[in-house]
């Protein structure tokens, strides 16, 4: 059978050496034909068809980072030339781990397949290899949390790492979920319980992978611990040491709308239950013991040792879940959206503590009002849960998302919560008028669709067109957008404006990339193996990704994959099959392999 | 003041249940007149424990099951309404108006018609007043 | 709602002649419209514009204002989530607009293609140059004098004569502009969906065509004053130095004394023409704002013809007024060389915007009133937005 | 019996109860109902600080029973069940009062709430007092898992299985693997190849010894429970088989939406308007063309055919539109010289690369026109003089006009449907169908892959539709639940059951036949009738029905709802 191959990119230019993939396709049985397509190329069907003829090709192979854009022409000239239109086969370097420029020889792997009409991830298939039963989850928010606990339920060993003094991540932070808005705490908090009371989960908080070693199946990972300063095995959460203690700092957990004290429990149900010392904050540790230190003397049980020392703990383990999920995007980089100058501007965080019952206003939708902070003598703005409440709130969908100037990817959450959060306003303020800017409704789950009509019957106003602008007018904020399913230009004012803002990946998953050796994608996700077919599978064998920290997902799809990672993990552990790494694997085996599979399928690849 | 009726409902575990909890999660509002009580399958309702709640000073029961079909344990429903006929001639004896005892097929989704059948049921048992008939049945219990 | 109207994917890529590359972008956010200074209901720019161009609406879009009411700020283009280059698309429909409004079909081929334009400009610039030395030669006697050097010998080409020649081209290319405007005022006062506007209506905004056209005042509203700034001393020194030739030419031609009462207008004419040629062509090589990013054929046409006409003309008065006749009068030729083919130009290009600028705004005015007596809901602006919406039951 | 000394535990949820009910008020009447020792009202009892409160008031007060009046019993029975345990209380020594989903949450007045919140609070009381220890029995776990459909969900739920050491039967109704994904052939964002996708699986499938694979088969009867069922299985022709099976896992996946039910779209009676399917059909064998053998010069897409309608499914079947540019693009690539119109309502483009494709579907010049939900363009033979052979009128949502879209081809983007055989399906596993007929998980969020139904897992479009990386990825949920449960070997049984007395039982045998999963056997010798505790699912249909009042409902016995009753009305 006569193979023509054609090599070209398409999604983008990697620089990669395509010259030299070319010349290895050069020299494989039955390539006769051999092109280099243009980045980008326009095809034209009729021109391939001659081509082919002239060439008297029966299969063609199109190699690439997505070829797939070259196939129809392709599959169009094939037919044309009155030949087997099912004969175009697809190297996609992208989907099988050869992604970077410099991965050739998987690349090369990858043709060697598709030329003999064989399925790359039939071919790579990882040598077994001796793998250690524990296994590291880095991240403890619900992917994290559901990975470990479903690895753990089956008897496994399971380190679960969290940067944070508690675990729960953001969902602990959240009031209601979408669409059936049973409040989050209620649903997660147990799982959390769960976790501390496990016998096979062994909790490390408030620290950070420093380093990887080792190879799939058997790393060896150092983790570094910042000192808590509190026993967690002693404290009873009795806050004594909270009351006494003089300093007073933004609390993080309620996303700045409330003072913490440098001694401090995140939120009453974290997990472990027990205080911790901002080092940072604490009179006693800036100043290296000589002042304050009176939560110690107040502390009943002598659980508080202010001199802690940060350390680090060596573990060994056979498999790596990476769950460390997203962060905010920070609205202050869109100007015209007025965040960080206008008090009453918030990110959908700072509404979701706002609404939440035992957040800082207890549940109450409140405009901040300026308050002198005692400690620092200057005023600031404050959510005081008796401080008045908004007639007028906006919602303002796709902050920071769909717009390359900031993430060019949507963050597939904003719409439903957005919808959640009208609803709050109407149950709590039925006065109060709700208006949602949206570009497109993104209600893709099971009951979102529903869930949207609710919101809309409610009486929200729900306006196709993103707000250009929000501003200050004497004292009154103002509203500038198109509404242009009515064709009209609207310019209102609003009290309160809520920024649905995106999903970026968090800062550490630079250095973790570095660390595991798992590459991420141009917005900074942590890139899967296969997007079909793995998709919770990395190119680093042993390695998994779960949950956000891939992409942004809703939280059923990041539980599914918490527990799909927990099968990989599984797997490997009872098959002995470091999952998914073919390091190991030469470019001949893989082209022994191929021969001998060629044999086995039928010319169409026996998909029908 | 009007006439509040203490209505006792018996709800299927799988189905209704489930949907009075959807009703509740969904804030769909009705009347707080129904006071549940769960068992695993309409089919478990004995009819002494309509005459038990009658006795004891209920103005009404409810019943409700999963819909014909969709029972969770496949046709217990089917049992509940063969026996329900029975029970309603029983309490007619008793001089028990219709209204008083009703059976209802509510599913795991149906969380407004939940919140319906309440009101509807409440308004009905309103209207009718107090249960007439404590007495004398705690009288028939108690034999029994 | 209106009549149905049938779409045309095939609009998109015509308009991609006229500068219109990256229109089909647009996913519609609305970022643009409400983003925009000169957006004012019942004009909502420039998303609407982009909206019928990408459905290829053609009737529509040659009844549409719109086009003339945005002065390429770039705002838009700033915010533009999807890099359609909204301005761009305006400014591209502003061409294709002139092409739709000229009779003579010869404004679509100049914007469709550079290289005709050029071939027709070298072409009536060598016939003018030609002509002029061909006379001189033959009728003139060698004399090519064309200035009044006094003294009693006279010129082959006297003020006069040139009078009616720049008269009966100026004429000429007037009526094709005024015929043009004519189009304009059907297709866009004229489209369904307009509601036809009194005689009285035309009346009372009258004003608003010699307002916009000497100041161009709405360009004002953009944040960015430059632009403006630096357009106004160009088009007001060019209607001087229009003025003056079309009506004054005798001094110009008698010399080399100075007429100080003519000429310093001369001069402060020439110097704007400078300013705003200057920063036109700074802006085009710099590209640094979003209006001079995407440059047509046809701008830079526009711009160096300008600039060739203000050298010419600034070198042949130097040579004239230090006495070197000879050197003048071949300076001359050249001058008209590329004055001729500017006039000839005037109705087919860039040029006639500066009648449909205004003439738009003008329109602009008198349909707002139309519609908002049509429809009252629109004077409201988007009060009725704050309504408390009713609770569902 | 000793005078009892029950702990009661009244939740706020936060402000979701305690805004609506007057929990001091309930504390104060719990106190006062004979045999409560203590009552507590707490933020949240489900934390740890919670449970801690009550595993320290049992040790502390010797409490011998548990009463907590906080959300629905089928949200934290288990949660607190275990801390009872934790302080060496049996477990069925607690009740629960469902103040919240039946009481905080659906009533508005507080004064009535508060009082049904008494109501409900005593019932649980005077419950409480009738209950009794309860021991749970343990069983086998088989390692077996029957996977149902041989998609891509199936497969790769199977495979994970197999792989990890253990045996699956795979049961396909059709006569080949693969699902509805063997009919697509690129899949977006990035146009990789499903063909490649699906042969992999098959291949490793077929391949795989410890897969039992039965094409052309279904599922006849499942008997016995989690650990221990028994199915038999039917092929055509006759073949007939039986399993033991520990656990199921369900993978039917979907059907597509049948496009002849919008009338107005025409569709079998124009011939040029096709669905996706056989879209993807021309497609794939390179010629794409209107059924007079031309190539079309303008291809209309239209989006939620049969999704986001009030008419047919209210639901977004999540795919469609990534598809849909999928094909705006595929087509531009293989007929160049082809206008493509898409016709939407939202572009839902969530997902990984989704935007950017949307993206590169607009720089493919794609005209993309906009619809209103539940104002569907409809569809007209063109006219002679027209250049194309339909027309399609709708009423454009971004422009405000009425417009006229030409076409020589109509492509409708069918949405997805729950099979039809899903009720029946749902019946022989023994899990419930939501109004849309897709099967329900036993909690939408925190648990998508498990079902009311121990032992029965759902995994793919079965569930509600999804895309290829979100039904592997539940697959392999799925599979990484049961790789648990059968790790752990051996597997705790509920201790609700029902049992049989045998001194009243008259062996009247009326029972035996009542039992739906025939888990009462007769005893020819004794003349009684006994119950096999395992593979009773404690309906209770036997108990109501016994004229002797032989059977007894463990857990659910007279006593405790007669109590109930007068807690209720005392």
């Amino acid at each position: 059978m006569r193979v023509g191959v054609f090599v070209g990119e398409y999604l983008k230019e990697t620089g990669r050496n395509l010259e030299a993939i070319a010349g290895y396709a050069r020299n494989l049985p039955d390539v006769e034909h051999v092109r280099l397509l243009a980045f980008r190329q326009l095809l034209d069907p009729a021109a391939l068809a001659n081509e082919l003829r002239e060439e008297k090709l029966e299969r063609v192979v199109l190699a690439g980072d997505s070829p797939g854009y070259f196939k129809p022409a392709f599959t169009q000239a094939l037919a044309d030339a009155g030949k087997d239109a099912r004969e175009v086969h697809l190297a996609s370097f992208r989907e099988h781990g050869a992604g970077s420029p410099d991965s050739l020889e998987r690349a090369k792997a990858v043709i060697a397949c598709a030329v003999r009409a064989v399925p790359f991830s039939l071919v790579a298939v990882p040598k077994p290899a001796v793998v250690k039963h524990a296994t590291l989850v880095i991240g403890a928010g619900i992917a994290g949390i559901q990975a470990a606990l479903e690895i753990a339920d089956a008897g496994k060993k399971v380190f679960l790492v969290e940067r944070e003094p508690t675990i729960g991540g953001h969902m602990a932070m959240f009031d209601k979920t979408f669409p059936t808005l049973d409040c989050a705490a209620c649903i997660l908090t147990p799982k959390m319980v769960a976790v501390s009371d496990h016998e096979m989960i062994e909790l490390i908080t408030n620290a950070d992978v420093q380093e990887v070693r080792g190879t799939p199946g058997a790393y060896r990972v150092t983790v570094a611990r910042r000192a808590r300063r509190v026993d967690p095995e002693t404290c009873t959460a009795c806050n004594s040491c909270t009351d006494v203690c003089p300093v007073s700092v933004w609390s993080e957990f309620d996303s700045k709308l409330s003072h913490r004290k440098a001694i401090y429990i995140p939120f009453p149900q974290a997990v472990p239950t027990a205080y911790v010392v901002d080092p940072v904050a604490c009179t006693y540790v800036q100043s290296d013991g000589q002042k304050c230190g009176v939560c110690v003397k107040k502390c009943p049980l002598g659980c508080i040792h202010l001199d802690e020392k940060d350390d680090t703990v060596d573990i060994e383990v056979g498999n790596i879940v990476i769950a460390t999920g997203y962060e905010l995007f920070d609205a202050r980089k869109i100007e015209c959206y007025g965040y960080g100058k206008l008090p009453n501007v918030l990110t959908s965080l700072e509404f979701e503590r706002m609404t939440n019952a035992s957040g800082p206003t207890g549940g109450k939708i409140v405009l901040k009002t300026r308050k002198l902070n005692k400690r620092i003598k200057v005023e600031e703005f404050v959510a005081d849960p008796e401080g008045p409440s908004p007639k007028s709130v906006a919602i303002i969908h796709c902050v920071g998302s769909r717009d390359p100037k900031y993430n060019p990817y949507c963050s597939r959450v904003c719409c439903m919560y957005s919808l959640k959060f009208a609803h709050l306003v109407r149950e709590k303020l039925p006065q109060a008028t709700c208006h949602e800017f949206y570009i497109d409704m993104r209600a893709y789950g099971k009951g979102y669709e529903e869930f949207m009509e609710r919101i809309k019957a409610e009486g929200t106003r729900v306006v196709r067109g993103r707000t250009a602008e929000v501003s200050e007018v004497d004292g009154q904020m103002v509203l500038k957008g198109e509404d242009m399913l009515r064709n009209r230009l609207v310019e209102f004012p609003v009290d309160m404006v809520v920024l649905a803002v995106g999903l970026v990946p968090s800062p550490g998953n630079q250095d973790l990339e570095r660390q595991l050796g798992v590459p991420r994608d141009s917005d900074g996700w942590f890139s899967e193996l296969d997007y079909n077919g793995d998709p919770t599978y990395t190119e680093r064998g042993g390695v998994f990704v779960a949950g956000m920290c891939q992409g942004p997902k809703d939280i059923p799809d990041t539980v599914a994959q918490g527990s799909a990672v927990a099968a990989g993990v599984l797997r490997s552990i009872s098959s002995g099959y470091g999952g998914g790494d073919l390091s190991n694997l030469s470019l001949s085996e893989i082209e022994t392999r191929a021969r001998d599979l060629q044999a086995k399928l039928s010319p169409a690849g026996g998909g029908q | 003041m009007t006439f509040e009726p203490k209505i006792v409902g018996f709800l299927c575990n799988w189905c209704s249940y489930t949907g009075a909890d959807l009703a509740g999660t969904s804030r769909i509002h009705y009347a707080p007149n129904v006071s549940v009580i769960r068992v695993m399958c309409s089919a478990r309702i004995d009819p002494t424990f309509v005459l038990k709640a009658l006795a004891d000073g209920a103005d009404g029961v409810l019943i409700c099951g999963c819909h014909p079909g969709d029972c969770h344990y496949t046709e217990g429903n089917y049992k509940m309404m063969r026996r329900f006929p029975l029970l309603k001639k029983l309490l007619a004896d008793y001089g028990i108006e219709n209204d008083r005892v009703r059976l209802e097929w509510v599913s795991a989704s149906e969380g407004q018609r939940f919140a319906d059948v309440v009101n509807d049921m409440t308004e009905r048992v309103r209207a009718l007043g107090p249960s007439p008939v404590k007495m004398d049945l705690a009288t028939d219990m108690a034999e029994r | 709602m209106t009549a149905t109207v049938r779409v045309n994917p095939k609009l998109i890529s015509e308009l991609q002649s006229y500068g219109a590359e990256d229109v089909q972008n647009c996913y519609h956010c609305g970022n643009c419209s409400a983003a925009c200074p000169y957006s004012s209901e019942p004009f909502i720019l420039p998303r609407m514009s982009t909206r019928l161009l990408q459905m290829g609406l053609e009737e529509s879009l040659r009844g549409n204002l719109e086009p003339w009411l945005c002065y390429y700020c770039g705002q838009c283009s700033d915010q533009c989530p999807r890099d359609a280059e909204p301005g761009a698309t305006m400014m591209s429909l502003r061409r294709w607009l002139t092409g739709r409004y000229d009779f003579t079909g010869i404004a679509r081929r100049f914007y469709r293609s550079w290289k005709i334009e050029l071939a027709a400009l070298i072409i009536v610039a060598l016939l003018t140059g030609a002509g002029l030395l061909a006379y001189g030669f033959l009728w003139g006697g060698g004399n090519l004098s064309v200035f009044d050097t006094g003294g009693g010998q006279s010129a082959f080409l006297p003020a006069g004569a040139i009078h009616v020649v720049d008269w009966v081209l100026g004429l000429m290319f007037i009526t094709v502009v005024l015929v043009n405007m004519a189009r304009m005022w059907h297709f866009t006062m004229h489209a369904e969906d307009i509601p036809r506007a009194s005689a009285g209506a035309y009346l009372r905004h009258a004003l608003l065509f010699p307002l916009h056209f000497f100041t161009q005042k709405r360009w004002a509203k953009c944040d960015n004053n430059m632009p403006w700034l630096t357009h106004l001393p160009l088009m007001l020194g060019y209607l001087t130095m229009l003025v003056l030739i079309m009506f004054f030419l005798e001094p110009f031609q008698d010399g080399p004394a100075i007429d100080w009462k003519l000429h310093t207008l001369g001069y402060l004419a020439t110097a704007g023409l400078l300013v705003g040629v200057w920063y036109a062509v700074r802006g085009r090589l710099k590209k640094n704002v979003p209006m001079y990013r995407h440059s047509h054929s046809t701008d830079w046409v526009f711009v160096l013809l300008l600039l060739a006409i203000v050298a010419t003309g600034v070198l042949l008065h130097v040579l004239h007024r230090l006495g070197f006749g000879a050197a003048a009068n071949l300076t001359y030729v050249a001058h008209m060389m590329v004055v001729v083919p500017w006039m000839m130009r005037f109705p087919f290009s860039k040029w006639s915007h500066m009648m449909y600028r205004p003439l738009a705004m003008y329109f602009a005015a008198i349909q707002t009133e139309a519609l908002a007596s049509q429809s009252p809901q629109l004077q409201g602006g988007a009060e009725d937005e704050l309504a408390p919406v009713a609770e569902a039951a | 019996m000793s005078e009892p000394r029950t702990g009661v535990f009244i939740c706020n949820c936060g402000t979701n109860i305690a805004n609506v009910i007057d929990v001091e008020a309930v504390r104060a009447f719990a106190l006062t109902v004979p045999g409560v020792t203590v009552a507590r009202t707490y933020r949240y009892v489900c934390s740890k600080p919670g449970q801690e409160m009550i595993i320290k008031d049992i040790k502390e007060h010797a409490l011998d029973r548990v009463v907590v009046a906080a959300c629905s019993p089928r949200m934290h029975e288990k949660t607190f069940r275990k801390a009872c345990q934790a302080a060496g209380l049996n477990p069925y020594m607690l009740e629960m009062a469902n103040i919240r989903e039946q009481c905080a949450w659906p009533h508005v007045d507080g004064l009535a709430a508060t009082e049904k919140a008494l109501a409900l609070t005593s019932a649980a009381i005077f419950r409480v007092r009738q209950q009794e220890p309860l021991e749970g029995l343990t069983a086998e776990m088989c390692p077996t898992t029957l996977v149902l459909g041989g998609g891509i969900a199936g497969m790769t739920a199977a495979l994970e299985l197999a792989d990890g050491g253990h045996p699956v039967v795979l049961v396909e109704k059709a006569e080949r693997l693969g699902g509805n994904l063997a009919r697509v052939d690129l899949t977006a964002p990035y146009l990789d190849s499903a063909r490649d996708l699906i042969t992999e699986r098959i291949t490793r499938v077929q391949g795989s010894s410890k897969i039992k694979l039965m094409l052309r088969s279904q599922l006849k009867s499942l008997t016995g429970f989690v650990g221990n069922f028994d199915a038999e299985i039917v092929t055509d022709g006759g073949g007939e088989a039986t399993a033991r099976l520990g656990n199921v896992i369900v993978a039917t996946g979907y059907k597509e939406f049948d496009a002849a039910r919008v009338t107005h779209f025409g569709y079998g009676k124009l011939p040029n308007v096709i669905t996706s399917f056989e879209l993807e059909k021309m497609l794939t064998a390179g010629r794409i063309e209107t059924r007079e053998d031309r190539k079309p010069q303008y291809v209309a897409i239209i989006h939620c055919v049969g999704s986001r309608s009030a008419e047919f499914h209210g639901y977004c079947s999540r795919v469609c539109c990534m598809t849909a540019i999928k094909y705006a693009q595929e087509i531009k690539s293989a007929v160049p010289s082809c206008h493509v119109l898409d016709i939407y309502i939202d572009m839902n483009a969530f997902g990984k690369g989704q935007e950017d494709f949307y993206k590169r579907g607009s720089e493919a010049k794609t005209m993309f026109l906009m619809f209103g939900k539940n104002d569907y363009p409809f569809i007209r033979k063109a006219d002679a003089k027209d250049d194309c052979d339909m027309l399609l009128v709708m009423d454009e949502q971004l422009s405000g006009k009425r417009i006229e879209i030409p076409a020589d081809l109509v492509v409708l983007m069918v949405g997805m449907e729950a099979r039809a055989d899903s009720g029946e399906v749902a019946h022989l596993v023994n899990i419930s169908r939501d109004k849309d007929g897709w099967f329900i998980e036993s909690h939408p969020k925190l648990d998508p892959v498990a079902t009311t139904t121990d032992g029965i897992y759902i995994a793919g479009c079965c569930a509600a539709p999804k895309d290829i990386p979100d039904s592997v990825a539940q697959a392999r949920a799925a599979a990484a639940r049961i790789m648990g449960r059968i790790a752990k070997g051996k597997i705790e049984i509920e201790a609700v059951y029902a049992e049989v007395d045998e001194d009243f039982c008259s062996g009247c045998r009326m029972c035996n036949e009542l039992c739906p999963y025939s888990a009462i056997e007769y005893d020819e010798e004794k003349k009684r009738s006994h119950v096999i505790s395992a593979v009773c699912k404690a309906c209770g249909a036997c108990v109501a029905a016994c004229p002797s009042g032989a059977i007894k409902a463990r857990h659910f016995t007279d006593k405790q709802i007669f109590a109930e009753i007068e807690g209720v009305l005392a």
